[in-house]
């Protein structure tokens, strides 16, 4: 065991730092470009250095080189230290990118990868329906090939970034003949159409992160498919896996325990500092407890993953582990906060960030069960743990049995 | 033994809650939840009109002369209904100058606050989440001056009961002079919340304020784990009727054993503790000896309770549940205020050990 | 409302009380008597007073009052002050007599109902098996008619006072062709025979509270059969609904607080008396909440009850109440006789009985496990209360349909 | 950045616990579980075979010159078996002699350590739960005198390292004169322990021993934590394995929602808290100024998850899990063992705020 990135990747590091004392902000000339302008000529030369759009082929913009999550991170790391800007962060470049460069067509790939590599083009995703959250099965947005376009009705939920998406990677049920699963295909969808209507869904904070999308006679040229017709829910499922891991990253925990101590040492409790309670104190070591062992998971997996090894079980524990930590931290901070608990949330945080004051804990507070919704519920995890992980039989609803 | 209801405590239930279904259904209940200020006069006055502004006041101040577990039990079905608007406040302010007043302050607000006539609201709460009347530093000297927070729909109050330094009421008038009523963001916009600030403001003293302090305290609580169980219990029926309508894999979700256990632990959470507020209400007006720590122990624990079934509530709906347009946040929110307000459950835990000595 | 009794039953225990002075301790010539002679006529007075097997009727050796819970109670207070022998405990009394009561044969009832109320003679309950916890359905132990007599085989477990039962109540499966339940029924055994071997069961503890009894080729007469052939399980039903309740009783919860409150004023913790700890005052505290809630509950049924009415939902979470008490307070005693947790439980403890040193608590620390298992396991609970008390649909499975 | 096993260590592992398999299994196990002293010499004798008795020594005194996380890998692998005998306060004792003993008293002990030709233990505790180097107050005058408790398999050690006041360390020879051995009726009857009754007992101070006792402290922590990660662990699997072979409803228990939730949760208790012990182990050597607290973070999580799984244990095995037969009982026993050991887990979340400076 080496907890140091080790000699190799140091230097690595230094390297990504030089690069970027050299080239962020912008020098010389480049510096009185429009902003951005400056980023992406920014971007271009740290693609070349083999710094972003790594899992990318060349041919489509990226750097391709070979899968390192070590130096991802040390390069993640310096470039937020700098404020430089790095991959274009988005459910395009995390879930679609990924999805065409495996089972989409040549022509999708010259097409897409590259301006949602480079951020010219964002996407939404349309999984997600009133009818059916967990189960795609159910999903009922149809999709009938009319000549040589797909004319699509439908509504689907949950959709984040909408408003400003260009385009929507969607699942819509082509094959009304074919049973559950079988009659779904994966389509592109241009979001700036008459077809497509966008409507805010507002949250229980009063904020609204995310959209309903209602599509009416909405249409997409017949070979903006992504896979066969039919094939959707196997071509959705790669997309799903990274989105289990995206979410399962540690360091949210570890950044929500620093915020809590602060809160408990800021707090009063029995006319002393909270931090000085008992309670208080057992409970922050424990939740500590839960932390620590999901950052240290969170190496062996990394030090699994950088080798191309399978982390098993502890991967699909990963966005439970979070959820449950996320949900105790704000259960504590709800009671470090006190009568403030009277106050109504702020409406929206960014992802991640960590409150600083109590209407941020108690957007937390909601968010934490939020959260749990966000990519399947802990429901859904936990039947993922109990037949992959540890081989149990599948539940004879999913199999369908009941519903004969 | 009777630990029951009387039939006509259950025709007051359901009086109530039949009045509250008919002028506060689910929509009616959103505009006013989302409106500026929280208040619906027209349903206010038929609260006032079934007799609830009066209900624990003698019949001589024009009151019906009820006990505090009828008063309780109005407050359960309010809670169930998610009414808005001044009850709270108004019962405890009523209640405060009964209990503290004199003759004369008695005959000059308890018949004009039973009839509805005047709306009533008491200040409490200081800065630090000091609620206890044993906590409040408020100097009532021949002026008022200083701040008081989490002051219930405080600018529809004509009269405001204010606790003072050395845990004693007083009497102030909202219309008076250096008073001012900013409105505070609370979280429960079915219940809002006014912070008062004091400068130089005249006050009239209750003459027996410091005995009365903690029995209206103690019956704030009381109302509040009443309304809070109703939360919980609303809560737990609005999870059921989903389970049985949601489809997912061909059947109601009803039928997937995983959610049938949690919805019957949340049950097994609500259900009981309906009779620790019983008890609680019941021991206010026959049991004085119990009363504080039984009001305590009903306030904390239920408290707790709702709070965490408003939570499994959210998970229950899947992701509609978090949503503002899903009514789960109404009640989960409504949860928080009785959570908060008074005091959270910690602190009540906390006076539940010393008042047993422990 | 009104928690004291009133008149009425103030009187009424003044009644029990004269009684009791007059007749126990035996008076006179009869305090020379042999302990059990003395016993026994106590009883036949306190019957004849209308004090003891109220429910039974006068043809069956009962006194055949109104049920009245509230009396009831006064005269188990009362009896039990004066340490006067009561009603005959146990399974027999329990849920044996009321079976026979409401399913049995007259001839049954005289031969069996009088002697098992006055304790001339024991019974033990043979339900569940190795194979069958709480599934009834896949019950293995079959019998045989032959001639006039059923001839058993089979294994029965957790078997209470197995050893000195005179006879057993017994589910067997007597229609091998008819599928689940249907093929049951319910069978009357004499234990003093050959074909019955009853072999302890020893617990964690290491003490021996249940037994197993094999039965090979075990004989009971044809006609010491409850309700017709096949109809054993819904007979059984009847009983089981009775165990549900006696489990549930509030008393234990109320007893097992004051145990706990006692340990944590003679324990210490970080150096103080461990009541003054911050942290175990909000966990004492927070049990009594649900203590109390389950203890005004039980008023509640108690009201209801004696008037005839049903009690609803409340009744069914009797059972689940008590365990997540007993758990509750288990961890807690757990946590604050601190190092001692390292000696081994003490093997048995009176049911009921609070412990009152660090041994006790372990023992109790395991058994609170092991109750959740005694009537039936929580799940099983909890089905109950979310389909005949929430009115959620039945459980695949439990209709079978999985298995088909 | 390498936080995984090295083939060396997964080798160590598995050469344990195929050991362990052949040499004790089940039925093994529970002979010597239930028999009279905890202890068989044929066992102990090829655990010797197999190094792990001086793992942790240099090799100048026979030992095998590795670290803490090897010697917890083995801790988790002894765990896993439920391996009886003394080398948890074997390993202790050699490792307070290493870290705080003169050349002379290593020469003399270590060597014989590393081989088995004479075991080891500790003698901690003192009444009142005082396991802490600060908290000892056994006087070591020119004679010791007093009592120490819960000292592992005391009965089979030669030489005992004991904690005498100043949270310094000392050696007695347990067949010296005033020493008194007193079997304990422990609930671990793979782990005897014994009370050690010194009246005037002669002793060899260990010179740097108020050096060492806060590392054999920590290194203990390390042990029982991963001895109590492998309980949950190894109970989780039984867990699984009795969901996929029992039937109800005419379908193995495992197809049932609700179980496969809890069981998932289980697992989701025990397998990300493997991290846990592995960073405290690799910080003892390598992360001197985390180590005590990473050590203490590890025994209090883990000490309170395995035994949260073993409770779970017994419930999701019905009836039976609650028998003496049923092997749940013996990892049940064992995760009690780890949690009261050296201090329970609320004893070192509280030390885990104060080494952060809470």
């Amino acid at each position: 065991m080496d907890l140091s990135y080790g000699k190799e990747y140091e230097e690595f590091r230094e390297e990504v730092h030089a690069f970027l004392a050299e080239h962020w902000p912008p020098q010389g000339g480049e510096a009185d470009l429009p902003r951005e302008e400056g980023k992406a000529r920014f971007r271009k030369r740290a693609v070349a250095a083999g710094y972003l759009a790594r899992s990318i082929p060349r041919q489509y913009g990226g750097s391709e080189q070979p899968p390192d999550e070590i130096r991802a991170s040390i390069i993640r790391d310096e470039f937020s230290k700098a404020r430089a800007p790095g991959d274009v962060r988005g459910i395009g470049t995390m879930m679609l990118v990924p999805t065409l460069l495996e089972k989409g067509e040549s022509w999708q790939k010259d097409q897409f990868v590259s301006p949602t590599v480079n951020g010219e083009i964002t996407w939404c995703q349309g999984y997600s329906e009133p009818g059916s959250g967990s189960d795609l099965a159910s999903l009922k947005t149809r999709a009938e090939l009319q000549g040589d376009e797909w004319v699509i009705n439908g509504q689907k939920i949950w959709t984040t970034n909408a408003i400003n998406a260009d385009y929507m990677f969607c699942l819509a049920r082509t094959e009304p003949e074919a049973s559950k699963h079988a009659g779904i295909s994966y389509l592109l969808v241009p979001m700036k159409q008459p077809g497509v209507e966008v409507q805010p869904l507002r949250q229980m904070t009063g904020g609204s992160d995310f959209n309903q999308v209602f599509l009416t006679d909405a249409r997409t040229p017949k070979n903006w498919i992504v896979g066969k017709r039919g094939e959707g829910w196997l071509v959705s499922r790669a997309t799903l896996k990274h989105e289990r891991n995206s979410i399962g990253a540690t360091a949210q925990s570890t950044a929500v325990l620093a915020g809590l101590v602060a809160l408990a040492k800021s707090s009063k409790r029995g006319g002393r500092s909270a931090i000085e309670d008992p309670e208080i104190r057992q409970r922050l070591a424990a939740l500590e407890g839960y932390v620590r062992a999901h950052e240290y998971s969170g190496y062996r997996q990394l030090t699994r993953n950088s080798r191309g090894q399978d982390p098993g079980i502890l991967q699909m524990m990963n966005k439970l582990v979070s959820t449950n930590i996320g949900q105790e931290a704000a259960k504590l901070a709800f009671d470090l906060i006190d009568s403030d608990g009277l106050l109504d949330p702020i409406a929206t945080r960014q992802m991640g960030q960590i409150p600083d004051a109590s209407r941020g804990w108690i957007n937390l507070y909601m968010y934490s069960l939020g959260i749990a919704v966000a990519g399947g519920t802990g429901n859904i995890q936990r039947n993922v743990i109990g037949e992959r992980g540890l081989g149990l039989p599948r539940d004879a609803y999913a199999q369908g049995k009941a519903a004969k | 033994m009777n630990f029951d209801l009387s039939d006509e405590q259950r025709l007051l239930q359901e009086t109530v809650g039949q009045f509250m279904e008919n002028e506060c259904p689910a929509p009616v209940l959103r505009q006013i939840f989302e409106g500026e200020t929280g208040f619906e006069p027209t349903l206010w006055k038929g609260m006032v009109e079934l007799g609830l502004a009066g209900l624990h006041l003698p019949d001589e101040y024009g009151g019906a002369g009820l006990e505090m577990i009828d008063l309780a039990l109005v407050a359960e079905a309010l809670g169930t209904a998610g009414a808005p608007g001044p009850f709270l406040g108004h019962s405890l302010a009523s209640l405060a100058i009964l209990l503290g007043g004199s003759d004369e302050q008695k005959r000059a607000w308890l018949p004009r606050l039973a009839t509805g006539d005047a709306i009533g609201s008491v200040a409490l709460a200081e800065v630090g989440g000091l609620w206890q009347p044993e906590e409040w530093t408020l100097a009532a000297g021949d002026r008022l001056s200083g701040t008081k927070l989490h002051v219930p729909q405080a600018s529809l109050a004509e009269v405001i009961v204010v606790g003072v330094a050395g845990g004693d009421l007083v009497l102030v008038e909202r219309a008076g002079d250096g008073i001012e009523v900013r409105p505070i963001d609370g979280v429960d916009r079915s219940r809002r919340l006014d912070e008062l600030v004091f400068q130089g403001a005249s006050f009239d003293p209750l003459p027996h304020g410091r005995a009365a302090a903690p029995r209206v305290r103690d019956a704030g609580l009381v109302l509040l784990a009443a309304d809070a169980f109703a939360a919980g219990d609303r809560l737990v029926q609005m999870c059921v009727e989903y389970a049985k309508t949601r489809e997912q894999f061909g059947v109601t979700i009803g039928h997937f054993q995983a959610l049938k256990h949690q919805l019957a632990d949340l049950a097994v959470e609500s259900e009981p503790s309906r009779a620790l507020y019983w008890y609680a209400a019941h021991a206010f007006d026959h049991i004085p000896d119990e009363a504080p720590r039984a009001a305590a122990l009903a306030k904390s624990h239920i408290c707790e309770r709702s709070m965490q079934i408003a939570r499994a509530a959210v998970e229950a709906h899947g992701g509609i549940g978090f949503t503002w347009e899903c009514d789960v946040q109404i009640w989960f929110k409504r949860a928080m205020f009785d959570r908060a307000f008074l005091g959270t459950p910690t602190v009540h835990r906390e006076r539940v050990a010393q008042l047993a000595g422990w």
